[in-house]
């Protein structure tokens, strides 16, 4: 509060339309976007830097353009699969971490079987899930949901174990059990823990999703990427990478705004 | 709610009797340990109301802590009604030092947490929240979150979330520090009336001599370090009392009674050889 | 010396050095000859030394004789002629496996004996590879609508395990790796070769970077002239080349199983009586390929064909 | 430390003059707005000790977070030391009505806090944070964690922190409120004399009449909703001022004085229309 | 404090030697394990699962003691890979952390490239990196760096803002400049949420080696995964995934441990 009256923004002169606009939340990321995308194109038209390796952004907006239908029926399979593991992680990851703040040694006895979920590479074990799963958007939702629940459990955790001695001495005064010291006090106070994690959460889902559809799937902007880096289709590719990109960006302050909705008390 | 003290807490509307035998109570740590009470025995019946004065860090907020069951002494057993302490008494309202409101909470949801652990009717309560509230001058103030409220405003919150329920054993740490003479004066008088009412018994931390006077039963005079009783001082007169009776002389007696005490005790540190301050070797 | 590159220096023993880029980032049994040929002399015996490099696949391969960062790569000439269709610097200078090695295998009592048969079955494959490519071309070329099969993507690594489990029909890809692999697990299999069956593409083969092809074409031909006689000495010596390879390969790789991969691959490469020197690049092949490529795999260029090969310096001369 | 305040503030020792003209502080949120502060203006000429009386919410917080520049006036000006206000006087210190000390930091390390910003010399520093801690009675405390200590030794230490670097300007949020009566005269004995020998200007907010009587020069009474002054009291006891004078009748003349203006705010909520405590319609 | 000595301790029967042994902080996670290994063992067995899928433990134990040479050293290239890119992500987010809290401005700008650095799939972009910066342990620490540096980021930067507003009227009342605020107040306050950043980098840094080492190397771990998996050496694989969790629960414990001896006043 007394920082947006802090003594800079008083001694200045007032402000004109131009720094409004600038102060704007959308302005830096899109000055900074397109300063990004005059630079590549530059550099790769003046150190002509090969197509087959990165295609000048007029490039990629052309085939952006040509193949729209395909990239976007294909986002919008990826988008699905990103969603279901992502809401699947962000409920799993919770009750989780639940579990192991309430109980020490259940959390003692998983976190090895979780860290081992996170370090063993899903390629590797593709061909367990091939034939346990099966292929396509159930393996990718799956995939997206394991890459993504690990965030959401380390975060929790710190959160469900934030509350200070003193708030779970009132708790305990009023006869709580253990259950309501965690609706009252341990889940409220999680809960920008909780968001944190499911930020890092909704960036790995995607990850996830698109390392599901490499594994084995028919659709999806990972199966595009494939097919397209297979065929050196470079500028196909990158357009891919671009929609992804923004598919990323959406879903991720789409869980800040989420957030910030949440959490209006501060 | 389904602590082991529960069961066999009695049934009766009768305020719970506190028994303290032989408690001592050690902060050990792995660079020192802190013997913050020494063999403190004392009873206080059932519906008393028993300040405790002492210097700061004697050990006040600890003793309250342990007869409310949220910690465990290193030796000795606390009773409250018959029952030795080892989990929060089922009708327990506590008023801690700090505010402790819950910060995603408005002002009376804060209060209402009292009713919602305790599964109580959240109509009703809502209905008492905010008699409470009112009678504490908050009545404005309803639908604040914390941070918009001042440190009195919030500490007043805290007192109207500990009496909710009504409780037969209430345990206030200090509970108007942050409240100016005549909020708490008044404050003060409700507070006396709601104990003699409800048949309430009351452990009350507080630093003011005439509060402890005007509001107790009994007061307990403790020395830090360890820290111990010093005075037990029964003080007599009449209930119920208007704030007039400050004016009394026994009133005075006491207060002065107090006050010796604290003086014997010797202040915080030694006072200066010689200086310009004649007052303070009074 | 040329500018560049490192195609023309020369070590401490006058050796030309020639840096290999190797279409793997581990030894497999195709790698024999050249392994036998460094371990034999026969590299030395032309006055050159050479250092094999691995890469992550023969794109990545043909990316670094591209960019210079190796003489000669030992890839896949599909990939690499989808590669210069894009532009990339490299020629084809010797084609080495002129059967190419893709196509549909099936377990032993498969009811799939010929092309027709796979109508209404369930095809394994892998996007984004080269089996993928040719799946469509198989199929075109045997009138076969593509809605009378079911391809069902799968990676590389779950292909076997997906055939082995009955999740599918038939796999499209190596057939004499499938094969190997099967009988690793103990079943019996067979493969329908797709260039038996109308589609056929280009297979391992050499590419060179300009840094040799514009300065120092005796290099290839003396390279070439010394992994011919290490495919020959490895044609007769299977086993021994195993072992070889085997060492060489700091426990990657099974002497067992690349025994069974070397028999199955070696029946690929030509013999010596075909009509072509060896090591020819068939004008004919490269149109087919590319026009698959083309029709098939979404590959656009404008390169012609005739700059994707040269057989100027194969070591038998025209 | 670059602050734009500090390049114009005065270079003398001399204590500095506040300047309020004025002030108005509005707390506007979606939801509501409250008025804290409603026209104030007044003066405090350099080395006075001026104590901040009110009720409860009535914004003394909030006046002395203007004067130390950590908030602005929705409108009005303040002045420190002939400058208008935009940042933290240079020579400030202030205690605040939470502790706010540093769970990390040892408790001679929190006031050292004051030390390392200020780039001083820790080590001469040292000595003196180890002096102070033994005047208010902490001298075992050096090593002990914030946690480990009772309400009251934090208050404490939070004090020493704000007077270590002898500030010219000293604004002081109830840094009695968690004492004991004696550990608090004698607190207040030293502050007297370490604001005299320091010509140092000391706002310091307080909920005890006599408190404020005893330390003053000059006494602001405040009324809540929205703040404005009632009574501005000027506390003409020679100086210094040893705790006898409190025995005197200049003392309690002054003290029923500001009781009186207490008394003419309102109590807090309405009196009952009757009940049994007479004493309360005195 | 209090937990400790709670109730249920006290009413309960003393404990015996048996019920200490179950306390300890290894116990319960060994528990687990074997008991894991002993259900997959007989599920293997019993359910007769081809090898080609699923080794028996006591087949992945044979390859692992034949194999013990080349594991051990791939593993050392993993491990030193893992460490340099997590060294990296542990400065580097702390880094931007700073910036973007201390120029929210430029926070914004960055956020969205950060964000796209996560969503788009390493090996999607594999080419740039082999072409640009070669194959082998630089690629990889590199990989490993831009998959673990996220968490640091977004935990660092929901640390250094947790601050209270009444701190931050205490730093600038001493006249703290705001470099001071950092030193002194933001980066303590933000010690607990970094650390939790750094355990879920270490993790990500594995994964991150071992794309690495997928996209091309010729050693470490991911390497011998892709090789064994090609060359149908089933059990060697399992091992070297078996090495691999052993790594990352070593590291991952290890950076908890690191937490506990920096968050010392807890
Ligand atoms: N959690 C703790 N760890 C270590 N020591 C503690 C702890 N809590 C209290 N102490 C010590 O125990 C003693 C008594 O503390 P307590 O809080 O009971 O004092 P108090 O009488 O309430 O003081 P105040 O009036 O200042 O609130 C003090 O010396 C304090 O340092
Ligand atoms: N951050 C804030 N947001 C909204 N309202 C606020 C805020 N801070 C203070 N107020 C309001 O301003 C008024 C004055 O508050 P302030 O803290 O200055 O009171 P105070 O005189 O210090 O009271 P106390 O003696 O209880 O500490 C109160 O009504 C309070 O609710
Ligand atoms: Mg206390
Ligand atoms: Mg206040």
């Amino acid at each position: 509060m007394s920082h947006s009256t802090a003594p800079t923004g008083r001694a200045t002169a007032p402000r004109t339309g131009l720094r409004r606009l600038a102060g704007a939340p959308g302005f830096a990321p899109l000055v900074m976007l397109v300063g990004l995308v005059a630079v590549w194109q530059v550099c790769v038209r003046v150190l002509d830097v090969p197509f087959y390796l990165l295609p000048a952004p007029s490039d990629i907006w052309t085939a952006g353009v040509d193949n729209w239908g395909l990239l976007w029926s294909n986002a919008l399979v990826t988008l699905a699969e990103t969603l279901v593991g992502f809401a699947l992680s962000a409920v799993v990851g919770v009750l989780l971490a639940v579990v192991m703040v309430a109980w020490p040694l259940a959390g003692r006895a998983l976190y090895p079987v979780l860290v081992a979920s996170q370090v063993i590479p899903k390629v590797a074990i593709a061909p367990l899930f091939v034939v346990w799963i099966g292929t396509g958007v159930t393996t990718s939702s799956l995939i997206a949901f394991v890459m993504a629940f690990f965030p959401v459990v380390v975060n929790a955790t710190q959160g469900l174990n934030s509350v200070s001695e003193g708030s779970l001495h009132l708790m305990r005064s009023m006869g709580a059990s253990q259950w309501q010291v965690f609706r009252y006090l341990r889940l409220p106070s999680a809960l920008p823990f909780i968001i944190t994690g499911l930020q890092l959460a909704i960036a790995f889902a995607i990850v996830g999703a698109i390392v599901g559809e490499f594994v084995g799937s028919d659709s999806g902007l990972g199966y595009l990427l494939i097919v397209t880096q297979g065929n050196l289709m470079t500028d196909t590719l990158f357009a891919a990478l671009v929609v992804l990109t923004a598919m990323g960006l959406l879903l991720y302050y789409g869980v800040e705004l989420l957030g910030r909705l949440v959490i209006r008390w501060k | 709610m389904a602590a082991p003290g529960q069961a066999a807490a009695p049934a009766s509307g009768r305020a719970a009797r506190i028994g303290i035998s032989g408690v001592e109570r050690v902060y050990a740590s792995t660079r020192s340990s802190v013997t913050a009470l020494h063999d403190l025995t004392t009873e206080v019946p059932g519906g008393q109301f028993l300040s405790l004065l002492g210097p700061s860090g004697c050990g006040k907020s600890t003793l309250l802590r342990l007869i409310a069951g949220l910690e465990h002494p290193t030796s000795g057993t606390i009773e409250v009604g018959g029952t030795t302490v080892t989990a929060p008494h089922p009708d327990l309202g506590m008023v801690f030092q700090e505010d402790l409101l819950m910060p995603w909470r408005t002002v009376i949801d804060n209060i209402l947490l009292q009713a919602d652990v305790r599964r109580a009717d959240r109509k009703a309560m809502r209905d008492r929240a905010r008699e409470l509230l009112a009678q504490v001058g908050l009545e404005a103030c309803e639908n604040k979150y914390p941070r918009e409220l001042s440190g009195g405003m919030r500490q007043r919150v805290g007192i109207c979330r500990a009496i909710l329920h009504d409780p037969r054993l209430l345990l206030m740490d200090e509970p108007f520090a942050a409240l100016d003479a005549m909020t708490r004066d008044q404050m003060a008088v409700d507070l006396a009336d709601m104990a003699a009412q409800r048949d309430t018994t009351v452990v009350f931390v507080t630093h003011s001599i005439s509060e402890a006077v005007f509001l107790s039963d009994r007061i307990l005079v403790m020395s830090p370090r360890p820290g111990r009783v010093v005075a037990d001082i029964t003080v007599d007169l009449p209930r119920p009392r208007g704030l007039h009776v400050r004016e009394t002389p026994r009133f005075a007696d006491y207060v002065g009674q107090v006050t010796e005490v604290f003086e014997d005790l010797g202040i915080l540190r030694d006072r200066r050889p010689a200086g310009h301050h004649e007052g303070t070797q009074r | 010396g040329t500018a560049g590159g490192a195609a023309g220096t020369t070590d401490a023993d006058g050796n030309r050095e020639v840096r290999v880029a190797l279409d793997w980032n581990s030894y497999v049994a195709y790698h024999a000859p050249l392994v036998i040929a460094q371990e034999k002399g026969f590299f030395d015996e032309e006055g050159i030394t050479t250092t094999l490099q691995l890469t992550a696949g023969s794109k990545d391969g043909v990316l670094a004789v591209g960019t210079g960062k190796a003489d000669i790569g030992w890839v896949d000439l599909s990939t690499a002629a989808a590669s210069m269709m894009s532009g990339l610097p490299v020629v084809s200078v010797a084609t080495v496996q002129h059967k190419n090695a893709t196509g549909l295998t099936v377990l032993e009592d498969s009811a799939i004996q010929e092309p027709d048969d796979v109508r209404g079955l369930r095809i394994g494959s892998t996007p984004g590879g080269s089996d993928s490519t040719l799946v469509p071309a198989f199929l075109s070329a045997n009138d076969i609508p593509e809605d009378d099969v079911t391809i069902v993507n799968l990676p590389a690594n779950g292909k076997i395990a997906a055939l082995l489990a009955g999740k599918v029909d038939a796999i499209s890809g190596q057939g004499y790796y499938a094969q190997s692999a099967i009988a690793d697990a103990g079943e019996e299999a067979r493969t329908l070769l797709y260039s038996d069956a109308g589609a056929d593409v280009l297979d391992h083969g050499f590419v060179a970077g300009n840094a040799l092809t514009d300065g120092d074409g005796e290099t290839i031909t003396a390279f070439l002239r010394a992994y011919r006689k290490g495919l020959d000495y490895t044609e007769e010596n299977q086993e021994e080349a195993c072992e070889v390879l085997a060492a060489e390969s700091d426990g990657t790789l099974t002497e067992s199983f690349c025994t069974s991969q070397l028999s199955g691959w070696l029946e690929l490469v030509p013999a010596a009586d075909t009509d072509a020197p060896w090591g020819s690049n068939s004008e004919s092949a490269w149109a087919d390929t590319i026009d698959i490529l083309q029709t098939y795999g979404g590959v656009e260029g404008d390169t012609a064909v005739a700059d994707m090969y040269t057989n100027d310096f194969l070591p038998d001369g025209q």
